[in-house]
């Protein structure tokens, strides 16, 4: 079975690709922000793991790196740190 | 963001082992999910597994929204937007053809929510399974019509707010949608849990290893509707654990099996107080303790039903 | 080699979509659709049909199938009737606005309650908003000459539309007619591989449907208005390749019958547009100047075709077989606002609904209904305006 | 010229199929054809009607009638029980009856001036040749074969290259055509008013 894929002569499709901030910098929609204590920090990425957003890299040389721009500031990473080397702090902007 | 490097983990001593990880591939930061929305957790833990190797067939609901905005979503794998009860047929549909076109390695996953699922989807989602469609139907379960504002399901649990139950509360139990995939007699039926992504991974890992009908039914605290702070989606999904109220298991083979995260609350007295998960939720408020022994007395039940089939 | 065969129309179909070789059928039983899946099962079932039939749970999940194997680059049929194509009609717009080709069949049959299985054109109009491509037979051979037509329709770039293919229970879809049927080999070379616009398979991350934005939705849209004006020139071209590679006569959106020289003109479509030729054929061989117009596809309207012949005219009779309840019949409705498109004195133009929920409706009715529109006209210089002609025996 | 052609039956004894298979014959010899059941629902044992239409031209009117210049009675029974009268037999009409009798009620046939009434025993010879289905005698392909005696509108040729067709060959499509062969040698005449 073959099958050609030609693009249409007429109109627009409905068709999305992949791409970053579909919703804009979601790290303006954050009134608390994470703050990580690297001291405490035991690479056990649990914080990667959860965050909604996609934007925690632990690096296990440096520790948790975390992408403000679309950080959405939910707070989940600093619940799930078994050590609590994550805090909540309000937002200054 | 580098979404595009390739991360290899290097053992430091953890103590459990990580995901296998490609989870960091597929979704895409600044989605548009609301702030701690468990979607896109579950969805890291689907990329780990098959990576862009998956077509997820998605009807009305919230992860419809959370992808984003035409002509831009927010993952890096491919998408089919169905209308609300669809899901299940359409996913039969591409698998019968990516089958006939010799495509084995992309798994088409209908990913739909619990009113797309239990209500709405019920019969399609019927359908499919006793076809024995090889699809894997994920049922992510927030517990209401989250996306049109918190009304209630045929899965809200017994005693939840919802806009449409809004004095009394849900006056009936919450529909067991994975006891009745497992009367269809399906390969694989599973419960799963965001707040137990390893588990979760583990079970997609087998779900992608059986030719057939797979169904995972994934609950998912949603801190808009349960009304709680959204920093707590994990606690919360755990608690539910912890406390007896939702039971991991497998089927498969016919043989149904507890899920490690789940073993030891076989044994009453190592759960939670229900009051620890309840609490926490604004959508309980009022609940009374009337309703609290009703909802123990369906949790022993559904425990009761557990070990008889195991 | 092709070769004659005494069908059904429901038959018709059957052999139609074996010629198309669709890879994915799914489809859910419905009188008087039904025997066109059975024929299609019992294809499959002896190897004579290679396509894998989806047997699904509902006409929803039939059309949501088809879908997602055509997304997944199957080519698809499937076919309903009535209710069930009512029960379908959310994946009907669906399908047409993810302009993806795809065919199915319409045997027509009235809309419930009270049940009756009986044809007039109510399921198939009730479709007409819908972005779909359709089209009409008129006997057995001409369903399926349609049906083949409408994949190659469906499929070509300048349309990507799915294309619905009607034609009236019993009145077709049971009666047998010696039918032709074009020889396989040709037919596949003809039709070519299955072609769409985009495909989701897996291999490039692409998603099809996501939230859009009032103005890029419109503009979606407003390319399936444009698609609809190319198909007016593709299934003329459809129609002439396939009339010489096959040997038939259809013209293109209409077909004319003593049209040249006619003062009158009655338009119909579907199966009775026979009754009312051997009407025409009467009144014509009696000295009326009259005239008949059978609409093959409904969508796109064929206004422009009709305009040509109609200009001249002095009067037109429409014939529907389905009221829009508290207004007309929808072709009158289509032909009448077409109209003033063209002219602000277009000629008399009156409707008659008629043959409703399947009353038989025969070519002497058809004889005395014109004869009286024409005399009426002449007599009072007036349209005679909008009837439901209800037919007692 | 154009004839309409009416079968009355019992559900069961193929009086559709009769009327398809005489569309599959008028093809075979370049002419035109419809065939098609009573539109509704039919039950088991109920008398049936099915039509045919047989044409050297196109055909263009489509639907049931009940007027018609051949009717065909597959079963005797429905003669007294006042079905076939239902329909009017036109002028120069013909019936072929399926009965062992030499007499049938013409008050049970509604006819407009001339017509001519023709008998063959078709259940007999569905008997001698064993073509019994549950316990019904197949009497529809006998009745074709005296149809194309009885009216001349087809050969028995053609018919029986019809059945063949229909039944692609077979045991089934063999005895089959030997009863609408034997039928055909066996209508006789019986009224003609």
């Amino acid at each position: 079975m073959s099958i050609r894929v030609t693009p249409p002569k007429t109109g627009q499709l409905p068709l999305t690709r992949p791409g970053i901030g579909v919703a804009g910098k979601t790290g303006f929609w954050r009134t608390i922000k994470p703050i990580v204590d690297q001291s405490k920090c035991t690479r056990c990425y649990q914080c990667e793991i959860f965050c909604p957003v996609n934007v925690i890299r632990v690096e296990p040389e440096t520790g948790v790196k975390i992408d403000y721009d679309y950080c959405k500031g939910c707070g989940v990473c600093a619940d799930v740190c078994p050590v609590n080397a994550i805090s909540m702090v309000e937002e200054v902007k | 963001m580098g979404n595009d490097q390739e991360v290899i983990y290097v053992s430091t001593g953890r103590p459990k082992p990580p995901i296998p990880y490609n989870m960091r591939d597929i979704v895409l930061p600044g989605d548009a999910a609301c702030p701690g929305c468990p979607i896109p957790m579950a969805w890291k833990v689907l990329s780990a597994v098959f990576g862009e190797k998956m077509i997820l067939v998605i009807p009305a609901c919230c992860s419809s929204v959370v992808v984003g905005t035409y002509p831009f979503h927010s993952l890096k794998t491919s998408i089919i937007h169905v209308p609300f009860a669809s899901a299940a047929a359409v996913a039969s549909g591409v698998a019968e053809a990516l089958e006939r076109r010799g495509i084995l390695d992309v798994q088409v996953v209908a990913w739909a929510g619990d009113g797309g699922t239990a209500d709405i989807g019920m019969a399609s989602l019927s359908g499919a399974a006793e076809r024995n469609n090889n699809i894997l139907y994920i049922m992510y379960d927030n517990e209401a019509y989250m996306n049109t504002g918190i009304q209630r399901s045929s899965s809200t649990p017994l005693g939840a707010w919802t806009t449409t139950t809004p004095i009394k509360g849900k006056t009936e139990p919450k529909k067991d949608v994975a006891k009745i995939m497992i009367a269809h007699g399906v390969p694989y039926v599973a419960t799963a849990s965001i707040g137990y992504p390893h588990d979760f991974y583990n079970k997609l890992q087998k779900a992608k290893g059986i030719r057939g009908f797979k169904f995972i039914h994934l609950h998912a605290p949603c801190p808009i509707g349960w009304r709680f702070d959204p920093r707590y989606t994990v606690r919360m999904a755990k608690l539910a654990v912890e406390t007896g109220l939702w039971i991991l298991y497998e089927y498969h083979d016919g043989k149904l099996t507890i899920s490690s995260p789940s073993r030891a609350y076989m044994d009453p007295s190592k759960r939670k107080p229900i009051e620890e998960y309840i609490k926490l939720q604004g959508r309980y408020r009022n609940i009374t303790e009337e309703l609290l022994s009703e909802i123990r007395r369906q949790m022993d039940a559904n425990w009761e039903w557990i070990k008889k089939h195991m | 080699m092709g070769m004659k065969k005494a069908l059904t129309g429901n038959y018709a179909v059957s052999y139609a979509v074996k010629l198309a070789r669709p890879d994915v059928i799914a489809a859910y039983p419905i009188t008087p659709q039904t025997s066109i899946v059975e024929k299609l099962s019992e294809m499959i079932e002896n190897g004579e049909l290679d396509s894998v039939m989806i047997r699904v749970e509902s006409e929803h999940s039939a059309l949501a199938a088809c879908f997602g194997a055509a997304v997944a680059g199957a080519r698809v049929f499937t076919a309903t009737s009535s209710q069930g194509l009512l029960y379908m009609h959310e994946v009907v717009h669906w399908a047409s606005r993810a302009r993806i080709p795809m065919v199915m069949a319409i045997v027509s049959r009235t809309i419930n309650t009270p049940w009756n299985i009986w044809p007039d054109h109510s399921d198939f109009m009730d479709q007409r908003d819908a972005g779909w491509v359709m089209s009409y037979a008129m006997d057995n051979q001409e369903a399926l000459d349609l049906v083949l037509q409408a994949f190659k329709i469906s499929e070509d770039p300048s349309v990507y539309l799915p294309v619905m293919v009607g034609l009236e229970g019993f009145i077709l879809g049971h009666t047998t007619m010696p039918v032709d049927i074009p020889d396989e080999s040709m037919v596949r070379e003809w039709l070519g591989p299955r072609r769409q616009g985009y495909i989701i398979d897996g291999g490039t991350p692409l998603a099809v449907g996501g939230l859009t934005m009032p103005e890029d939705t419109e503009n979606i849209f407003y390319g399936i208005q444009e698609a609809m004006n190319e198909a007016k020139k593709v299934i003329k071209e459809v129609t002439n390749e396939y009339n010489k590679l096959f040997g038939r006569k259809y013209s293109g959106l209409i077909e004319c019958f003593h049209c040249s020289d006619a003062k009158y003109i009655t338009i119909s479509m579907g199966a009775w547009s026979g009754d009312l030729m051997e009407a025409v054929e009467k009144l014509h061989s009696e000295g009326y100047p009259i005239g008949l117009i059978r609409i093959r596809y409904y969508r796109p309207f064929p206004i422009e075709d009709i305009w040509e012949v109609i200009r001249s005219s002095k009067g037109v009779l429409v014939y529907d077989r389905s009221i829009s309840f508290g207004s007309y019949g929808p072709i009158f409705t289509d032909l009448a606002g077409g109209l003033l498109t063209y002219t602000r004195n277009p000629p008399y133009v009156s409707n008659i609904v008629a043959g409703i929920a399947g009353v038989n409706v025969t070519a002497e009715d058809f004889y005395k209904l014109t004869k009286e529109f024409i005399d009426e006209v002449e007599k009072n210089g007036q349209p005679p305006g909008f009837k439901w002609v209800m037919i007692r025996r | 010229m154009l004839y309409e052609i009416l079968f009355y039956g019992r559900g069961g004894q193929g009086a559709v199929t009769a009327a398809n298979i005489l569309v599959e014959a008028a093809m075979l010899e370049g002419k035109h054809g419809q065939g098609f059941p009573f539109f509704g629902a039919e039950r088991r044992g109920a008398p049936v009607t099915a039509f045919a239409r047989l044409s050297d031209k196109p055909i263009l009117r489509h639907g049931m009638f009940n007027e018609a210049d051949v009717i065909i009675v597959l079963d005797p029974g429905l003669l007294d029980l006042g079905v076939v009268k239902r329909s009017l037999l036109r002028e120069n009409g013909i019936v072929v009856v399926n009965t062992e009798k030499d007499k049938v009620p013409l008050e049970s046939i509604n006819h407009r001036g001339r017509a001519r009434i023709y008998r063959v025993d078709a259940t007999k010879i569905a008997r001698d040749l064993g073509l019994v289905i549950a316990g019904w005698p197949v009497v529809n392909t006998s009745m074709l074969g005296a149809f194309a005696k009885a009216t001349g509108l087809l050969t028995i040729e053609s018919v029986k290259k019809a059945v063949m067709n229909y039944f692609e060959g077979g045991k089934a499509g063999e005895l089959n055509m030997r009863a609408a062969e034997r039928a055909y040698h066996e209508t006789k005449l019986i009224l003609e008013v």
